[in-house]
Parts: structure tokens; C-alpha cells; sequence
């Protein structure tokens, strides 16, 4: 029964001490223990305001105060209310975003050491690990999280730092454009009985409730409607497909709102309409290949992953890797990318814990051990090592020090 | 709990720098300082169902990956499910003819009415457990993918003890091995981005299939365009996330869940390594072993009316202090700067990480202070001298002789006393710019510490510095 | 914040030999089967239903106006049975509460508007916040403040709960005065039994 | 207080059916007719302001539990006015709210819910404590309705037998409380 097989089989078989898996995101946080299959949560990363007592995003802080009372709070959720062991002595690998502030790096490193005295804190980039658990070495990885669309190719091993591309579009903007549609085109069923605009009832909807729509009615639809639907938007005459089906979705006691068929199928159009630079994500892939050197390019396109929450929107994969291979026939691309096929991979686990469950392939071998900062280095040091940190990958400077 | 006195109205300032009501500060006898949530270390003291109240053993709760073994959640809507009995008619496999009622067990919801047979579960034959576990469908190749990663990793450790014992003239290597750099500091530029760039003899390592990436990908189903959505067919978001591994789409894909046990905490200081709090074994216990909370020693401090001040003038403001501790306390209420005391804690700490550094033996690690919100927007007078607070005696509580009489109190001073508490009065005047009236002062009080260890009771002097809101300001 | 006071007019309440004091504008069904241990407060408006199965509430609890305390039943297969309900020491029970728990603990706070579920069980020194809706067969353990509906463990309370909760029970005791007579609040015609004499 | 007591006739008229078992410390106002084996505790409350309300068979009713049949304001009254018609073995637990005017069987009201004016409860549906359905709609045979978010679900399992409960109340209700009397013609 792999219920407690899977406990059995835990590397570090020496450490009676398994070592924990944090990855932070903006929406959810997974936690759970190296060497296991799945994280034993992925919670909201919310907590409560010091201050008000409301809930409030963990990342979404005023200054360095905030962001480190809010780490110590969840943190402290985490350990004591999900995995239930004693932070103290214990090794943790963080799973952290190539791209991501140093601040909140540097406070999450300051709150593991200082408030709950871990052992070592290792952290490993989340693009390489989510590759690590395909079992191959070269993938192009896009992350599609929830404020961003980040893309950092993997090739053997290597993060290639200098191709990496992101856009703001996240599950975030799916929803607001979601938001928008709704305000503009859903009808509500008030206590009355009478129908009335939504506009007309409430200025906007909360976010629990846009994430619930989207993740229960919206889709993204084919390339061919879409394209239609927006012909229709500049051309009246030109037929739009028919819509999908519209639905009934109880707002509250007194409100029911008809969501029609066209706002499940247009909010994630938000992520194919080409910004004022020309960017959204087909181009992102396509511009991050071009930035490689040329002999990585065609095993990295042959290699995609899409990993994140707002990949597992229903059609999404699909209807990226229809418009990258369309985008990829225009002049713009056509000559730089010659003869160029994209195969996706299906990771082994759900799209939102991909880099998780690399963390935990990784926390779970003795790698863990020789790479990570433990909390004395940490403590005669002040700092954590960071690559874009100079004072860490200049060997000169580095030789001095040391001596 | 903060709301049934208010007690957040009136806050201690503890010693990490943060302002906490007193149900939430502690004070380490050993240290002699308050302490709290904050500059405190939690720590698992025991694990137990919230739902059977019964102890789980700290193995047995690994192994069952925090869960109990006996109750169930409802995956639908997160309510503990209950065991139904009813019985079934069931044909004896030798003698159709024959029929005998046997006991099944299905699971059901009280709250949304789900049920284990929703999902197509067969009815156990016995009340508790034989419930399966879902299984993960990539559980082989992820085992793959360990081993192959874990002898990747051995590899590289056993190559690394060969080059430290072999004297490479390398002196980078050496130097970095020497102070146990870790590897991220040793190499150059974007190496430790990778961890397992390969190194060392790949033919150790074992064998592992990767997986293959495919040019095909699933499209939306056919029907998505006119088949109406059931809304309540779909699982919501929290649904989904019940279950981390499998994250079910449809709630006919809904299993029972196992209930998520919950733990004891104990707390101790971190810098003498004492419990402050310590919780007895058994679940359903509301005693402890260990319990330092503030609340237990040191005077409480509480407003006795809700007023609005007014602007500009004295306003007379009434608090009570209550002695929680089985001995006679002295006290004598002190005005509170804030700028020095902050400049003594600071003070302090210096000289305490002086004395750390010269022991070296046990390295406290400090929290960074906190800086709380410590500006006044009021000034208070002060009643001066002494005054005796009767210890507290769960006998003569409400027993309604005159104690007053007993000691010799200044009225200007003491406005009334009963038992082990004691009214007093303060003169508070609102500063200008203000709607809402913050004073601190300083709470003097002698403290009778019985540490076990000491032969007698030993009687220290301790200052608590505490904000009081006193209310709103009326113009 | 100390508490305050409140008054309640003699001629309304009945204080009895061990000290409760009951609003005659409560209901209490059933009142052989109904013990209250002493300096127990029942506002007006509550229903206790001790015709269903024997109540037991204990020293000094409050139980706030329009509170329904009411024994749970559970069915067998042979007929269904009401059980008794114990309510243990310094609980309070907020207003409009329905209780149609077990077993409720001592040192247990119950907000106002509640439903707790039928059989519900209440650990000594636990909490319900405003609002909350226990479902049926809910444990409550020891130190845990269960909020939303459905109630979930939301925050957890302090140490002291035990002492803070005798407090409060006493204070809310001693503080509620007993007057000659109230200064004019006239009493509600509209909830009560529209009788006449036959 | 003491002399035997009856409803005020110029309030409210109550025709209960045989083997009803009506407490006559509640609230009545207007025309109700109780239908048999129905439990009507002490303390509920039903008024009939609109129209005359029926009760079905074997419906139980707690206390403090409010059935209301109210017209919205501004409107008028009609003749013959309407009718608010509760069917059969519908539960309104204590401190519950209804104004619907249609009303299934086997429903059940749970503590402190709230269901209203515009709302039919078809068949097997459960309103959930602390909900408040307001919004004029049908709701679906066995749908369920819980939580603060007024999550729903269909639910597949039959809605509890009542009768076993109906029959423990009727033994035992007349040891502690007055009764209605039933009137002697069953009410057709």
C-alpha cells in the first residue's frame, strides 16, 4: 500500500530527520516532506494582518517588517498546523524562482534561521528542478504562476539564464479580464426576481469567486473560434461561432448570475492578444528559443513543460502549442527557426507541484547536504549566497575573501 | 479570547519588542524578562485527532503522514463523515434459497449529505477502517526517478571524499573544503545553478528511462462547446486541494479523506532553554506541566469603565490591577519614555551579546527586534507611592469582609479594593492632534520567583512596560 | 476592560436556593428534568427543552437571551432517543444560540447566533465564535476557536482560557444587579402566546 | 395566569387534523389548518397574514421556528386570497425562517436558515443552517444547500425517514405541554 510504502523507501535514511520542501508561490504554497510524491498541502498563501486581523496575500507586504511578520506567521502555519515536526534542526529546501526579489529570498532565509533555528536552508532554482523530475536534462520551462508568465530554458542541467522571458500574464490576469467581461455582459437574478445588470448590483467581484469561476466554467478555446470570435469583434458581418453553453451561478442568497457561454470561452483570450510590444506567450516561447544558442534550440523546443497553476486551465496547453506552431510559419519567425517541431511533456505529477516534487526529489538525496547554507555559515555571514549576487560568482573577489 | 475583557486594550511590551495582550506574554522565571509567541521557540510536544481526541505516537503519525487511522473528513465539503450501519440481504453462495441480513458500513456527510456510495465505494463489513487509499499513478516512475538521482548524488559525495583525501595542489578546492563552503560558494558563475551537471562515472549510476515529450496534446473535449455544465458536478478549488496529489476534477472523483491530526505545542525560551509552556499528555486535558503565562505572574492591568475623553482637559480614568499570585505583591506605577527604555533594551543587548560571545558555548540565535507602535497620545499623572496587592486566595474570593481595613491605604492612591484586586485612579490628559488616547507606563512590581531549584523565595524587583488605549477623544 | 453593570429587575427574574437567577420570560420545558447547579444567569427568551431528556447545566454559566438548549436525538433502528445534555462549569452561551450538542465542557464561550449540531462535543476550555455553525457529531477540542460555516479550526486559545473564563462567568454574575424595579422598558407583547382567558 | 387558556378566536383560527400533536404555547395568527401527524412545538410561530396556510402530514415544526405568509408590501390582497401549501414530512428546525409559499415533501429546514418569499422547495431539498435563500427560484429535487458560500449538492441518498422521531414526540409532548385539540371532523 503506497499509503505507507512511500514513507519507507525516504532517502537520508541515516537522518531520522526528513528534510522539508517549501515552495512559495503567489497564490499557493506546497509544503511537505523530501522524498515523498505529492506535497502534504498546497495551501493559499494568505495570513492574518498582524494589524487587522483580515487575511491578507503573505507577498503582498508594505515593507521588510511586514513581508517577515508575514513569513514567521505562515511559516509557523505550515509547521505546526501541516507537517507537525519541530522546524528546529531539521534541513530545508526552498524552491525559489530564478527571477524572484532578493528581499523576499533573503527574508525567508532570515525567518528559517533566526525564528525557527532550521539546520540548513538549500536553495534550489524551481525551473531546474521541475526539468529534474521529467528524467531528462533539456527543457524549455514555462512557469504560468499567478501574477506572471515566466519562461527560463533548461539545457543539460543549466538554467541559460539570459534567454529568460516574462509577461504579467497570470491567472491574475485571466481573472480580471474575467472581471471585466462579467461586469459588462453577465446578467443577476436579484431577491426581486427581476433581472438586472451586474454592474448594476456590485463594482466588482471578489477574487475567491473569480478563481472559482475560472477554474470551474472557463476554457481555452481553439484557435480557429477564436479567431472568429475576434474578426467578429472589427467585422459585425462575419458570423460568430456559436457560444457555448451559459450558466447559472448562485453569487449569494439573493443573487444568481447568468455567466454566458462567450465569457467562459474569451477570459483566457487575455494571454493570445499580443501586447503593444507584441508579446504575449506564443511569442514568449518563440523569443526565448531565439535567444539560445543555436544547437540548444531545437532540443529545447522539442522539450516544453508548462508548469504552474493556470496550466492546467482546460485547452490551455493545447492552444499555446497551436499558436506557437502557427506563430512560427510567420516571416517574423520563419527564418530564424527553420524547420522547427515542438513537442510538450506531460510531467508525473499535477502542472501546480511540479517544482515541488523536484524539490523534493532533490531534498531527498544527499545533494541536499553539500548544497545548502547551514544556519552557522548563515549566522557569521548575515547573507545568504545569491547568483546574481556578485560578491559570490567573481573569483577573484572570492579568492580574497576566503583567504 | 482577547474579547472578553478587552483585553487587548491593554498591552505588555515584551521583551522582543512587540506589544502582545497579557494572555499572550509570558514570563521565563529563569531570564526574568517577558516573553512571547514572537521570541519564543515552539516546539511538537504531542499529536492527536481532533475528531477521536486520541494520541498518535510521532512514528505512527509519520507513517500515516499526519493522519488519523480512524477518522474521515468528507471531501466534499471538509466535515467529518460518520459511520452509517444498514443492513443488507445477501444470498448464502451455497443455497440461493437462503438469505441472511448482514451489517454494511458506508460513510456519510452530515452536513452536504455526501456519502462513500456517491463515488461507487463498496460498503465495508466491518464499522471501522478498510477504507483503500488512492494511489498515484506515476508512483513507479517517480521511485525510478529517486533511486536514479539518489546514486547520482552518492556518486558525487564518494567522488568529492576522494579528492579531499588525495591532497589535490589545487588550493581553491581545498581552501573552500577546508572552511565547508558550501559547493554553491566553490564553483564559478552559473554551476550552482545545477546541481547535477554530471560528474563522476555515469556508469554507477542506474538506469533510468526519461520521460518523452510528445507533439500531441490533449484538446478540449468535443462537448465543451454545447454541453451545458453542472456546476455542482465540479469541484471547487478547495475540493481539489483536500487532496494535493490527485486534485480531482469531477466529484464523482471525491475519496474519503483521512482526518489531519493536530498538535500539542510547548514553548521555550530561546535564550535559557527553559519550557514556558508545556502541555499535559492527554488530549482532552486543559492542564499543563509548565505554564509561565503573564497572566499568571504578573499583576493584571485593566481599564474598569469604556469612556470618551475629552479634548484638552484631565480626564479621570479608572484601572484595576489584579495579583494573580499566591503571595503579597508591592507595586508602584512608573511614567514610561518611551525613547529610553528603548535606548536601555538596546543597551542591554549589547552587553548580553558581549557575555554570548565570551562563553561560546551555547550560541543564542536572536530574532531581528521588532519596533512596535510606541508613540503616546496622552499624558498621564501618575498616583505616587506604594501600593500592597493581597495575594490572591480562591477562598475568600467574594467573601465580603472588609479587607481594605487591613492595610493602611492612601486614599489618594487606592480608590477602592476588593480582595486581590485594586482600583486606581489616573489623570489623563489627550495630546492635541489626537482622536484616540494611547498612555504607557511603567508597571514596578516585586516578584516572588519560586524557581524549584533555589532553597527560598527569592523576591526580585521587575518593570513591565504597558500600553494602555484608554479610548476615543471627544471634542 | 472590567465588565459592567446590568440590571435586571426583581420582579422578573426568579433567584432560587443555590443562586440561579431566571428570567420568568424564559421557557424551561420539562423543568423537573432541568438542573441548573447554582448562580447559573438565563435571560429572556431562552428555551430549554427538558421535556425531551434530562439538562444539566453547571456553575456559573450564562446562557444570553433567545439561547435554545436543546438534548439531541439520535435514531436507531428501533426508534430514535433523545440524550441528555451536560453543560459544564462558567460557560457562556451568547445570544440566539441553538445547542443541540452532547456534551459541552466548562470554560467553553459560545458566541451569538450559533447553531451547534446535534450531538456536537465541546472540550473543556474550547470557543465558538459569532456566527459559526457547528454540523452534527463536531468535536471540539481542547483550546481551539472554531469560526464559519462550517465551523473549522480557526485560531487557538490562550492558556489562561480556564482562568479568563472564571472571570468572566463570575464577573458577569456579580455584575448582574438586581433592582426594585426597571426604569421603564416596556416588555414585548408580540413574541408572546396570544392566550385569553377561557 | 393559571385558569385554563385557549387561542384568541378574533387572531387566529387553527384546525388541527387527528393525530397531530400541536402545542398551544406558540404564536398563531390568521387561518391554519394542521394536517395529521404533524409535531408543532412549543414556542414556533406561524402567521397567516396573506392567506390561510396548510400543513401537511406528518411535518414537524421546533420551536422558534417561523413559518410567515406574508404579501410583499404594496400589494393587495386578492379574492379568494392565496394559499400557502406545505407538504409532507418537511422539517423546520429551531429558529428557522420561511416565507416560501410552496413547499414540497420532504424537506428540511435546518436551524436558523432562512428561505423566502419567492423560493419553491420542490422535494428532498435541505437548506442549510445560517443560509439565507432569497433570490425567487426553484430549487431542484434533493439539492443541498450549505455553508456560507451557499455551496450545493444533489444528493443521492433517500432524505431521512422522520416517522420514528414523529412518534417518540407524539408519546411524549402531551406529559409536558398543552395541546390543541383536534377538531372532530378530520379536516378533508
Amino acid at each position: 500500500m503506497p499509503f505507507y510504502e512511500s514513507i519507507s523507501g525516504i532517502g537520508l535514511k541515516n537522518e531520522k530527520n526528513i528534510t522539508i520542501v517549501l515552495d512559495f508561490g503567489a497564490a499557493y504554497t506546497k509544503a511537505g516532506f523530501a522524498g515523498e510524491y505529492g506535497p502534504r498541502v498546497i495551501t493559499k498563501s494568505e495570513v492574518k494582518c498582524r494589524e487587522t486581523g483580515k487575511m491578507v496575500p503573505v507577498f503582498n507586504y508594505k515593507g521588510e517588517d511586514e513581508l517577515r511578520h508575514h513569513l514567521v506567521d505562515f511559516i509557523h502555519k505550515l509547521y505546526f498546523r501541516s507537517l507537525l515536526v519541530n522546524p528546529k534542526d531539521r534541513r530545508v529546501v526552498v524552491v525559489e524562482d530564478l527571477l524572484g526579489s532578493s528581499l523576499v529570498r533573503d527574508t525567508i532565509a532570515s525567518v528559517l534561521f533566526r525564528h525557527y533555528e532550521v539546520l540548513s536552508v538549500s536553495f534550489v532554482p524551481s525551473y531546474l528542478v521541475a526539468v529534474m523530475t521529467l528524467g531528462c536534462s533539456t527543457a524549455l520551462v514555462l512557469d504560468l504562476g499567478h501574477n506572471e508568465a515566466r519562461i527560463v530554458p533548461v539545457y543539460e542541467e543549466v538554467p541559460i539564464l539570459n534567454a529568460w522571458q516574462a509577461l504579467p500574464l497570470g491567472a491574475h490576469s485571466v481573472h480580471s479580464s474575467l472581471s471585466e467581461l462579467l461586469l459588462d455582459r453577465a446578467m443577476t437574478i436579484c431577491e426581486g426576481g427581476e433581472e438586472q445588470r451586474l454592474s448594476a448590483v456590485m463594482d466588482e467581484l471578489p477574487d475567491k469567486i473569480l478563481e472559482d469561476i475560472t477554474v470551474r466554467t472557463c476554457f481555452a478555446s481553439t484557435v480557429e473560434r477564436s479567431n472568429r470570435l475576434q474578426n467578429n469583434k472589427y467585422d459585425r458581418s462575419i458570423e460568430p461561432p456559436p457560444p457555448p453553453p451559459s450558466i447559472q451561478y448562485p453569487l449569494s442568497g439573493s443573487h444568481i448570475m447568468t455567466i454566458p457561454g462567450t465569457v467562459r470561452e474569451m477570459a483566457a483570450e487575455v494571454l493570445f492578444e499580443q501586447d503593444r510590444d507584441n508579446l504575449c506567450i506564443p511569442t514568449m516561447i518563440l523569443n526565448a528559443i531565439i535567444s539560445c544558442p543555436v544547437d540548444t534550440r531545437k532540443a529545447l523546443a522539442e522539450n516544453l513543460l508548462f508548469i504552474g497553476g493556470l496550466a492546467e486551465l482546460k485547452g490551455l496547453k493545447h492552444r499555446i502549442l497551436a499558436e506557437v506552431r502557427a506563430l512560427v510559419t510567420t516571416p517574423a519567425y520563419s527564418t530564424l527557426l527553420p524547420s522547427i517541431s515542438f513537442k510538450l511533456h506531460t510531467p508525473p505529477a499535477k502542472d501546480n507541484y511540479v517544482s515541488w516534487l523536484g524539490g523534493a526529489i532533490l531534498g531527498a538525496t544527499e545533494a541536499v547536504v553539500i548544497r545548502s547554507v547551514s544556519r552557522e555559515q548563515y549566522l557569521s555571514r548575515g547573507c545568504v549566497p545569491d547568483w546574481c549576487n556578485l560578491f559570490y560568482n567573481t573569483r577573484d573577489e572570492r579568492d580574497q575573501k576566503t583567504l | 479570547m482577547a474579547h472578553l475583557f478587552q483585553v487587548d486594550r491593554v498591552k505588555l511590551l515584551c521583551s522582543c519588542g512587540v506589544l502582545k495582550p497579557i494572555t499572550a506574554i509570558y514570563l521565563c522565571r529563569h531570564c526574568l524578562k517577558l516573553r512571547c509567541g514572537n521570541c519564543v521557540s515552539h516546539e511538537v510536544d504531542t499529536l492527536f485527532c481532533p475528531n477521536c481526541l486520541e494520541n498518535l505516537p510521532s512514528t505512527e503519525a509519520r507513517l500515516k503522514r499526519n493522519r488519523c487511522g480512524s477518522c474521515f473528513d468528507c471531501p466534499s465539503c471538509s466535515h467529518t463523515l460518520v459511520t452509517r450501519a444498514t443492513s443488507v440481504q445477501t444470498t448464502a453462495p451455497d443455497d440461493p434459497s437462503k438469505t441472511s441480513s448482514r451489517k454494511v458500513y458506508y460513510l456519510t456527510c452530515t452536513r452536504c449529505r455526501w456519502t462513500s456510495r456517491d463515488v461507487g465505494l463498496k460498503d465495508q463489513t466491518v464499522a471501522s477502517g478498510g477504507w483503500g487509499e488512492q494511489d498515484n499513478e506515476h508512483y513507479r516512475f517517480l521511485q525510478f526517478l529517486m533511486e536514479h538521482y539518489r546514486a547520482l548524488a552518492q556518486a558525487e559525495k564518494l567522488e568529492r571524499e576522494k579528492k579531499r583525501s588525495s591532497h589535490r595542489k589545487s588550493t581553491y578546492l581545498s581552501l573552500s573544503d577546508k572552511y565547508s563552503l558550501p559547493s554553491l560558494l566553490g564553483r564559478k558563475s552559473l554551476t550552482p545553478l545545477s546541481p547535477y551537471s554530471p560528474k563522476g562515472d555515469a556508469s554507477q549510476i542506474s538506469e533510468m528511462i526519461p520521460l518523452e515529450a510528445s507533439s500531441e496534446v490533449e484538446g478540449l473535449p468535443d462537448d465543451i462547446f454545447t454541453e451545458e455544465v453542472i456546476l455542482s458536478s465540479v469541484t471547487n478549488m478547495e475540493q481539489r486541494m483536500a487532496s494535493p496529489e490527485f486534485q480531482p476534477e469531477t466529484v464523482t472523483e471525491l475519496y474519503p479523506l483521512r482526518k489531519h491530526i493536530l498538535p500539542k505545542r510547548s514553548l521555550r525560551c530561546r535564550h535559557c532553554e527553559h519550557n514556558l509552556s508545556k502541555p499535559e499528555y492527554n488530549p482532552s486535558s486543559i492542564k499543563f506541566k509548565i505554564q509561565l503565562g503573564a497572566f499568571y505572574h504578573v499583576p493584571e492591568v485593566r481599564l474598569v469603565k469604556s469612556i470618551v475623553l475629552k479634548a484638552g482637559v484631565e480626564n479621570g480614568v479608572q484601572i484595576s490591577l489584579c495579583n494573580p499570585t499566591p503571595h503579597d505583591i508591592t507595586l508602584a506605577l512608573l511614567p514610561f519614555v518611551p525613547e529610553a527604555y528603548l535606548q536601555a533594551q538596546q543597551k542591554e543587548e549589547c552587553s548580553e551579546g558581549g557575555l554570548v560571545t565570551q562563553g561560546g558555548l551555547v550560541r543564542v540565535v536572536d530574532i531581528p527586534r521588532e519596533t512596535s507602535d510606541l508613540k503616546l497620545t496622552g499624558d498621564v499623572a501618575l498616583p505616587q507611592g506604594q501600593v500592597i496587592l493581597a495575594a490572591r486566595d480562591d477562598t475568600a474570593e467574594y467573601d465580603d469582609h472588609d479587607a481594605a481595613s487591613a492595610y493602611k491605604d492612601d486614599p489618594q492612591v487606592v480608590a477602592w479594593r476588593r480582595a486581590n484586586k485594586v482600583g486606581m485612579n489616573l489623570l489623563v490628559t489627550p495630546h492635541s492632534d489626537t482622536t484616540r488616547v494611547k498612555i504607557g507606563l511603567v508597571l514596578r512590581y516585586d516578584y516572588t520567583n519560586t524557581v524549584a531549584t533555589a532553597t527560598e523565595a527569592r523576591i526580585v524587583t521587575l518593570n513591565v512596560p504597558i500600553m494602555i488605549d484608554v479610548g476615543p477623544v471627544s471634542e | 476592560m472590567e465588565l459592567e453593570d446590568s440590571y435586571y429587575p426583581k420582579a422578573q427574574y426568579i433567584e432560587t436556593a443555590t443562586g440561579n437567577r431566571v428570567s420568568r420570560g424564559s421557557v424551561l420545558c420539562g423543568s423537573q428534568n432541568i438542573v441548573l447547579s447554582g448562580k447559573v444567569v438565563v435571560l429572556e427568551g431562552v428555551v430549554v427543552r427538558g421535556d425531551l431528556a434530562n439538562v444539566r447545566v453547571g456553575r456559573h454559566c450564562v446562557v444570553s437571551s433567545r439561547a435554545v438548549i436543546r438534548p439531541p436525538f439520535k435514531k436507531f433502528s428501533k426508534g430514535v432517543a433523545f440524550f441528555p445534555l451536560h453543560i459544564g462549569d462558567h460557560v457562556f452561551i451568547g445570544e440566539g444560540s441553538v445547542v443541540n450538542a452532547a456534551v459541552v465542557g466548562s470554560y467553553v464561550y459560545i458566541g451569538k447566533n450559533c447553531v451547534i449540531g446535534r450531538r456536537c462535543i465541546l472540550k473543556d476550555c474550547s470557543m465558538v465564535a459569532d456566527n459559526t455553525v457547528l454540523p452534527p457529531e463536531t468535536v471540539v477540542p481542547p483550546f481551539a476557536v472554531y469560526s464559519g460555516s462550517p465551523g473549522t479550526h480557526t485560531a487557538d486559545l490562550p492558556e489562561s482560557t480556564q482562568d479568563l473564563m472564571t472571570d468572566y462567568t463570575r464577573s458577569y454574575y456579580h455584575h448582574f444587579i438586581r433592582v426594585k424595579d426597571m426604569p421603564s422598558t416596556p416588555r414585548e407583547s408580540a413574541t408572546t402566546a396570544r392566550l385569553v382567558d377561557v | 395566569m393559571t385558569s385554563l387558556k385557549q387561542l384568541d378566536p378574533s387572531v387566529c383560527s387553527v384546525k388541527v387534523s387527528p393525530g397531530a400533536v400541536v402545542c398551544l404555547e406558540a404564536d398563531y395568527v390568521g387561518d391554519i389548518t394542521i394536517g395529521a401527524r404533524t409535531v408543532l412545538h412549543p414556542k414556533a410561530r406561524i402567521v397567516a397574514e396573506a392567506g390561510p396556510i396548510i400543513i401537511g402530514e406528518g411535518n414537524l415544526i421546533e420551536e422558534q421556528a417561523q413559518i410567515i405568509f406574508r404579501l410583499p408590501e404594496g400589494t393587495e390582497v386578492t379574492d379568494p386570497p392565496p394559499v400557502m401549501v406545505i407538504g409532507n414530512n418537511n422539517v423546520f428546525e429551531v429558529d428557522s425562517y420561511c416565507e416560501a409559499s410552496k413547499i414540497g415533501d420532504n424537506n428540511v429546514l435546518e436551524a436558523k436558515c432562512c428561505v423566502g418569499s419567492g423560493v419553491e422547495l420542490t422535494r428532498g431539498c435541505v437548506v442549510g443552517s445560517l443560509c439565507k435563500l432569497q433570490c425567487p427560484q426553484v430549487i431542484p429535487e434533493n439539492t443541498v444547500v450549505y455553508g456560507s458560500q451557499l455551496s450545493r449538492r444533489v444528493q443521492t441518498d433517500k432524505p431521512a425517514q422522520l416517522t420514528l422521531q414523529l412518534d417518540f414526540l407524539t408519546k411524549i409532548l402531551p406529559n409536558y405541554h398543552r395541546l390543541i385539540k383536534p377538531k372532530k371532523k378530520p379536516v378533508p
